[in-house]
């Protein structure tokens, strides 16, 4: 990186009051809103479209509602130890830090076991994201919406763990030197988290409980 | 800030460069590049269409096998032709050059910031909008073709297309990312590395297009990376959300579960694709203001409506897709709903163009080279627009929808529109990144025939189409209609060629005057804005001290002052 | 069978609606270009006016706004009447009022597929015969149920016949990909998505022969995809049906 | 700039195309070479021989199997193809009549035309010589010819148009490499090396243009193959004595295999019967 200094990387900006790593992280998370805004409005588009008797709830498809909500708590309480690891750092307690950052990782992880578990077991039954609705005479694209929208948040939790990872191991090198920008590359990334959290609370009601 | 700079090396200096002034240039070249190859592609299919079946003249011998018979273009490879035209030019073509090139070079200087606000993540959307482009060409060299089912891929054409489609689909993820990411940075960079005093309400307008279209990047883009990421999933893992049960495909019933919809494609792509009509035409009339209001000497006229009527533009244009949509079995209601939406949207554009041309009142009128591109945008983009007038309505459109009245509009709009302010902008700031002028005869012959020549090729469209001629044939030949209007294709096809002739003296230019001996004076044009403020061409860092701003930005023949300029960052006394 | 005049601009209009179509195109061109050249001349009057010479000063702010309120407002204006008075109701018409069972309207079921038309009459029984996508087979290709008697004098031609001053109801369905129905002198079209009917109704003015095309990208065969249109009299019509029956086998 | 070299090098092959094949096997893309339909003409060295293969001796191929492939049941209704609607070219090179679909046609004698009748298995070990030519596949009057054929593994199959209209080869190849060509009126043959057996189910051949136009090829190692004509009758001669597995193909019914042991010198007789009863 070159020199040059860039107002606005550590102080918050007069006008907006964050930093501007942080107005990135807001924006980038309103076209996140958008992605998945188009991906749930084209589940209802579709669901709309097929007759009722042809789209199966969540349980019907054989969604195991139990693993869901295993996971919807492993992903919250993975959210309170970001939280909690933020909060450590700006108590300068680097130990706590580490702890609540290495938990969130962990539970980001488990939340992706557990939802490779899922999949395994759904590809032991042979369905797969090309098979529909075996109950249906014209089959609804459930499945493959199910895949689809799961997976594409399994990859956003790994590109948070991801992030995680290398704060926890590489990036905190950055907070003998400044400790203020560390803090907001934490909570920049915690901002990520949380959202992919909430894309999950949406999406664990909408394909396993309708 | 103002200490000495060490040397970068060569590498960092020009090729993985954060600096926005390079990172600008590469767009820029890329971008220049990709619109060529882009229009060579256009000149084969205007062959195909002036002389069906007749081997392409010079490249014809050249071409693949499975491309042409004897140097005669085969249709499928046409399709090919067709769909990547249309990808190369939008998605890398126009809006690099309007966004990455002119946005990233000229915003920053303009708003007085040192860089971008993300100086890495800008040099990572411009990566990754060249993997995007490679890509894309790529695909034309592999087995089964490029794309071949149009630029707007609807299935289920584009599910069942050869692999061209997956690779074009890849690479649109590759320029969403791009324009994403070049997004972001654009708004954080405008909202908070203004210069001290620099408020909204001074900004240039090509600030505020800048920052509007950068909203529309931001906020349309996702809808079509859904959308590609269903098509992908319905290409490669063998789903069916855009195809419904019970296709029959080459007589054999096509091997998929069925039950999605073809149409769910069009919302999501027509959400992305009607911004993005916005972010190809916003950033053009923002240079077109800035030329306009340097040239005439005098402040835009009615700069707060336009800058109203640009917000409300970006937000309208959501609302606004499904006029591309009447004829796919719509009800009254809701084309209703979208006819009106059309009918509101046009009032700010037209507020727009006519604060532009009513801001040559009064003026003393400079004819440089980027006026003369400026003054013949408005009459181009107002035919662009007028012709959007019957397509927006529904009943019209029923006769002239997908016809070649709709190329001529839209090319109307970007072609000798945006293009147009391109070249605008170009001239205008050759100076400021090179530190030469370009020159003015070959500057004058480029504007000319360019301009004759536009008009030769898109005025004929819109009496093709009129004559009802559907658009995106390899050879409409074998309706009695269209060989009536033959001899229209003739003429569209010899200033297409013509055009191609006609950039000659931009390219020499272009090239020529980078060597020049005698630089440039530091501010040619005497112009008000930030970037005339520095150094030519500006330092890393931009600015030695950062500057202040005391007044609006086309502060032109102010009463009292001594110039007939007075600068944004100096000071008027009284 | 006078072969019409084709050329530059619209092509002849031989239905009863597009009359309609072409006023408001008519009419909205005018408009457009009354708007162009106003602003042509006011362009070409500053540009000569206001050019840059010795003794001429821009002023700093020459005009007040209410000038352009007009012109916008004009616009405006101009826009909502051609919405309200022309195209809604053009639209609403062709959309909703169908023609109904006592217009004695000719029903024909229209299958596309890369890359041809495909005609479907229900034959002189007036009942279509079961059809499906199931029965599609290179045989078949308009997917009829051979077991249905209804179907037996079902009239499957590539071709479309029509008789003039009849209202004629087209049910467009596709077997593979989105094609686009176009009759440029009916003034129809209409996309064919697969997995839906569409209906589209017109009514011919006169005879003669013309051609239906593809107006939607469907493939490398799409330029190809084109069918003989053909408004016979209603006397020619009903001999041409007589004569698909005989072609059937059928008395 | 650092973008220069890339894009110039882009720009260029865009410009030009690569004018080799693309990388990947170089039947990718089915040939066109003008006017040169025989390229294959001469008879190819014995193609690909494996190692267990033994060059074949005609001595040895004095057995038999003939036949006759029977129809049994109503023939199924199909519509005469109406050419004129979609393309007047096509109806006038038939003086406008209409003909029918060849699907399913019942010879006068109760047989069955278009079977393809093939030894499927009990002759492999072998290499045979190949035959003189090309196998041919003609478009003319917008049908194809022949509606069903059989052809030799390596050898090359030639499609001709003798149409004054467009027609798009689209080869639906299974385990060959699938092709689909655009063949204007007068073009180029297209050559298609048919480089893997592929005789059940045979490769099918359509017009893209045409829905109607639909062929069958069949790929088989060795030349134990006919196709059903006029009396429904099949002959495989020059058979070395063995036991081998018949299979009777028609493109619209399930296909029926027999087996059957044959010595030297002897003929054996067989009987097919379609629609398979179950």
């Amino acid at each position: 990186m070159s020199e040059i200094v860039i107002p606005y990387q550590v102080e918050p900006h007069p006008m907006t009051g964050v930093t501007s790593g942080k107005l990135g992280i807001w924006v980038f998370l309103a076209s996140e809103v958008m992605l998945f805004g188009a991906l749930f409005s084209s589940y209802v588009l579709l669901r709309v479209g097929t007759p009722a008797e042809y789209w199966p709830s969540g349980v019907e498809a054989g969604l195991n509602v139990p693993i869901g909500t295993v996971n919807t708590i492993v992903l919250i309480t993975s959210s309170i130890t970001m939280v909690m690891s933020w909060a450590s750092l700006k108590m300068n307690n680097l130990r706590g830090f580490k702890r609540f950052m290495g938990a969130t990782i962990g539970l980001g992880l488990a939340f992706l076991m557990i939802k490779s578990f899922e999949y395994s077991l759904k590809f032991s039954h042979g369905i797969f994201p090309a098979v529909g609705w075996p109950e249906a005479t014209d089959p609804s694209v459930f499945n493959a919406l199910y895949f689809t929208l799961t997976g594409l948040h399994a990859l956003h939790v790994i590109l948070g763990i991801a992030v995680n990872v290398w704060l926890l191991f590489w990036g905190i090198s950055l907070f003998k030197s400044q400790p203020e920008r560390f803090a907001g590359r934490v909570e920049i990334s915690g901002l990520y988290w949380h959202f992919v959290d909430l894309v999950w609370i949406f999406l664990f009601p909408t394909l396993y409980l309708l | 800030m103002s200490e000495a700079h060490p040397e970068l090396g060569f590498l960092r200096k020009y090729v993985f460069s954060t600096d926005h002034k390079m990172i600008g240039i590469q767009y820029g070249l890329t971008a220049l590049v990709f619109l060529f190859i882009g229009f060579s592609l256009m000149m084969m299919m205007r062959w195909q269409l002036a002389y069906p079946g007749e081997a392409i003249p010079l490249v014809g011998g050249f071409l693949k096998n499975s491309w042409v018979d004897n140097g005669a273009m085969l249709p499928d490879f046409y399709n090919q032709l067709g769909a990547m035209h249309g990808t190369i030019m939008v998605f890398m073509g126009i809006v690099p050059l309007a966004v990455g090139a002119f946005g990233n070079y000229i915003v920053p200087l303009q708003i007085g910031a040192p860089d971008m606000a993300f100086p890495r993540l800008n040099m990572l959307s411009y990566q990754a909008f060249l993997i995007g482009g490679v890509i894309m060409l790529a695909s034309f060299f592999m087995p089964g073709g490029a794309a071949s089912s149009g630029w707007t891929s609807y299935p289920p054409l584009a599910d069942i297309a050869t692999t061209g489609q997956t690779y074009w689909l890849f690479g649109m993820i590759f320029l969403i990312a791009s324009s994403l990411l070049g997004g972001i940075n654009f708004i954080v960079t405008i909202v908070h590395l203004r210069a001290e005093g620099l408020t909204f309400f001074r900004l240039p307008f090509f600030v505020w297009s800048q920052l509007v279209t950068a909203f529309l990047l931001v906020l349309a883009f996702p809808a079509l990376q859904a959308a590609a990421i269903f098509q992908l999933m319905d290409r490669l893992a063998g789903t069916s959300f855009f195809l419904p049960s019970g296709l029959v495909v080459g007589g054999e019933q096509i091997a998929a579960v069925g039950g999605g919809s073809p149409l769910l494609w069009q919302h999501l792509f027509w959400f992305l694709a009607h911004p993005e009509v916005y972010v190809l035409i916003l950033p053009g009339m923002g240079i077109i203001a800035e030329v306009i209001a340097n040239n005439t000497r005098k402040p835009l006229w009615g700069y707060r409506p336009m800058v109203y009527s640009l917000l409300f533009l970006g937000f309208m244009s959501f609302t606004v897709w499904a006029h591309h949509m009447y004829l796919t079995g719509m009800g009254t209601t809701m084309s209703t709903f979208f006819q009106a939406t059309t009918m509101i949207i046009s009032i700010p554009s037209v507020i727009i163009l006519s604060c532009l041309v009513i801001s040559l009142w009064g003026a003393s009128i400079r004819f440089t080279v980027p006026m003369l591109f400026a003054i013949a945008f408005l009459p181009m983009f107002g035919i662009g627009g007028l012709t959007g007038l019957p397509l927006g309505l529904a009943a019209p459109d029923i006769f002239l929808h997908d016809t070649y009245y709709v190329i001529g509009h839209f090319h109307y709009v970007v072609a000798p529109g945006t293009i147009f302010a391109m070249f605008a902008g170009i001239y205008h700031w050759y100076p400021k990144v090179t530190g030469r002028s370009m020159n003015l005869r070959l500057g004058y012959a480029h504007f000319w025939l360019s301009l004759i020549f536009m008009n030769g090729i898109f005025m004929p469209m819109l009496f093709e189409g009129m004559a009802g001629v559907s658009r995106r044939m390899f050879d409409p030949t074998g309706y009695v209609h269209a060989q009536a209007a033959h001899t229209l294709t003739l003429v569209t096809s010899w200033s297409a060629w013509g055009l191609a002739v006609s950039q000659i003296p931009f390219i020499i230019n272009f090239f020529w005057s980078m060597r020049k001996e005698e630089r440039a004076e530091e501010n040619p044009w005497q112009a008000t804005t930030l970037e005339w403020a520095t150094a030519t061409p500006p330092p890393h860092g931009n600015f030695d001290a950062p500057p202040v701003v005391y007044s609006g930005p086309y502060e032109y023949s102010v009463p009292g002052a001594e110039t007939d300029f007075s600068p944004q960052y100096v000071k008027q006394e009284g | 069978m006078d072969d019409p005049q084709y050329g530059w601009w619209l092509p002849p209009n031989v239905s009863v609606h597009g009359a309609d179509i072409d006023a408001m195109i008519i009419w909205i061109h005018w408009f457009m270009l009354a708007l162009f050249v106003g602003w042509g001349i006011f362009i070409a009057y500053c540009l000569v006016r206001f050019r840059q010479r010795p003794g001429h000063e821009a002023v700093y702010a020459p005009i007040e706004a209410r000038f352009s309120k007009w012109l916008e407002i004009g616009v405006a204006v101009a826009e909502t009447v051609i919405l309200i008075a022309f195209a809604m109701p053009v639209w609403a018409k062709l959309k909703t009022e169908f023609p109904e069972p006592k217009d004695d309207p000719v029903v024909i079921r229209v299958v596309a597929e890369q890359f041809k038309w495909l005609f479907h009459y229900p034959g002189k029984d007036g009942k279509f015969g079961r059809a499906g996508s199931e029965f599609f087979s290179d045989d078949n290709p308009a997917g009829l149920d051979f077991d249905d008697e209804d179907g037996v004098d079902d009239i499957t031609v590539r071709g479309l016949h029509i008789p003039v001053g009849r209202p004629v109801i087209v049910r467009l369905l596709s077997k593979d990909v989105i094609h686009s129905f176009k009759i440029p002198v009916m003034r129809v079209t209409q996309d064919v998505i697969p997995g839906m009917e569409i209906p589209v109704w017109f009514e011919a003015t006169t005879t003669g022969r013309f051609q239906v095309g593809c107006a939607q990208l469907c493939g490398l065969g799409h330029y190809e995809m084109k069918a003989a249109l053909v408004i016979e009299t209603p006397e020619d019509f009903e001999k041409w049906l007589d004569e698909e029956h005989k072609a059937l086998g059928l008395d | 700039m650092s973008t220069r070299p890339i894009l110039v090098v882009a720009c260029l092959v865009t410009l030009l195309g690569c004018s080799g094949e693309p990388a990947g096997e170089p039947d990718a893309q089915p040939e066109a070479q003008p006017g040169q339909a025989s390229a294959e003409a001469t008879p190819s060295p014995i193609p690909s021989v494996d190692a267990g293969e033994k060059a074949w001796d005609p001595a040895l191929g004095t057995a038999t199997v003939s036949g006759s492939v029977k129809f049994d049941g109503k023939p199924p209704r199909s519509r005469a193809i109406d050419m004129a609607g979609a393309d007047e070219k096509c109806a006038e090179l038939h003086g406008g009549e209409r003909i029918k679909p060849e699907t399913v046609i019942v010879n006068d004698n109760g047989s069955l035309r278009n079977v393809f009748v093939w030894v499927k298995s009990g002759i492999e070990g072998w290499s045979f010589p190949m035959p003189e030519g090309d196998a041919l596949l003609d478009q003319k009057g917008c049908m194809y010819e022949p509606h069903v054929q059989g052809m030799r593994q390596g050898q090359t199959l030639v499609i001709k148009t003798s149409d004054p209209t467009a027609h798009n080869v689209h080869g639906y190849a299974k385990v060959n490499r699938p092709f689909n060509r655009s063949q204007p009126p007068g073009a180029s043959d297209i050559m298609v090396k048919m480089k893997r057996d592929e005789a059940s189910p045979p490769m099918k051949v359509k017009c893209d243009i045409h829905p109607w136009m639909n062929s069958y090829v069949a790929v088989v190692p060795h030349p134990y193959f006919f196709v059903t004509g006029a009396d429904g009758s099949f002959k495989l001669e020059n058979l070395p004595a063995g036991t081998y597995t018949i299979e009777a193909w028609h493109e619209k019914y399930k296909t029926i295999e027999q087996t059957v042991t044959i010595a030297d010198g002897e003929t054996q007789t067989l009987e097919f019967t379609f629609p398979q009863k179950s």
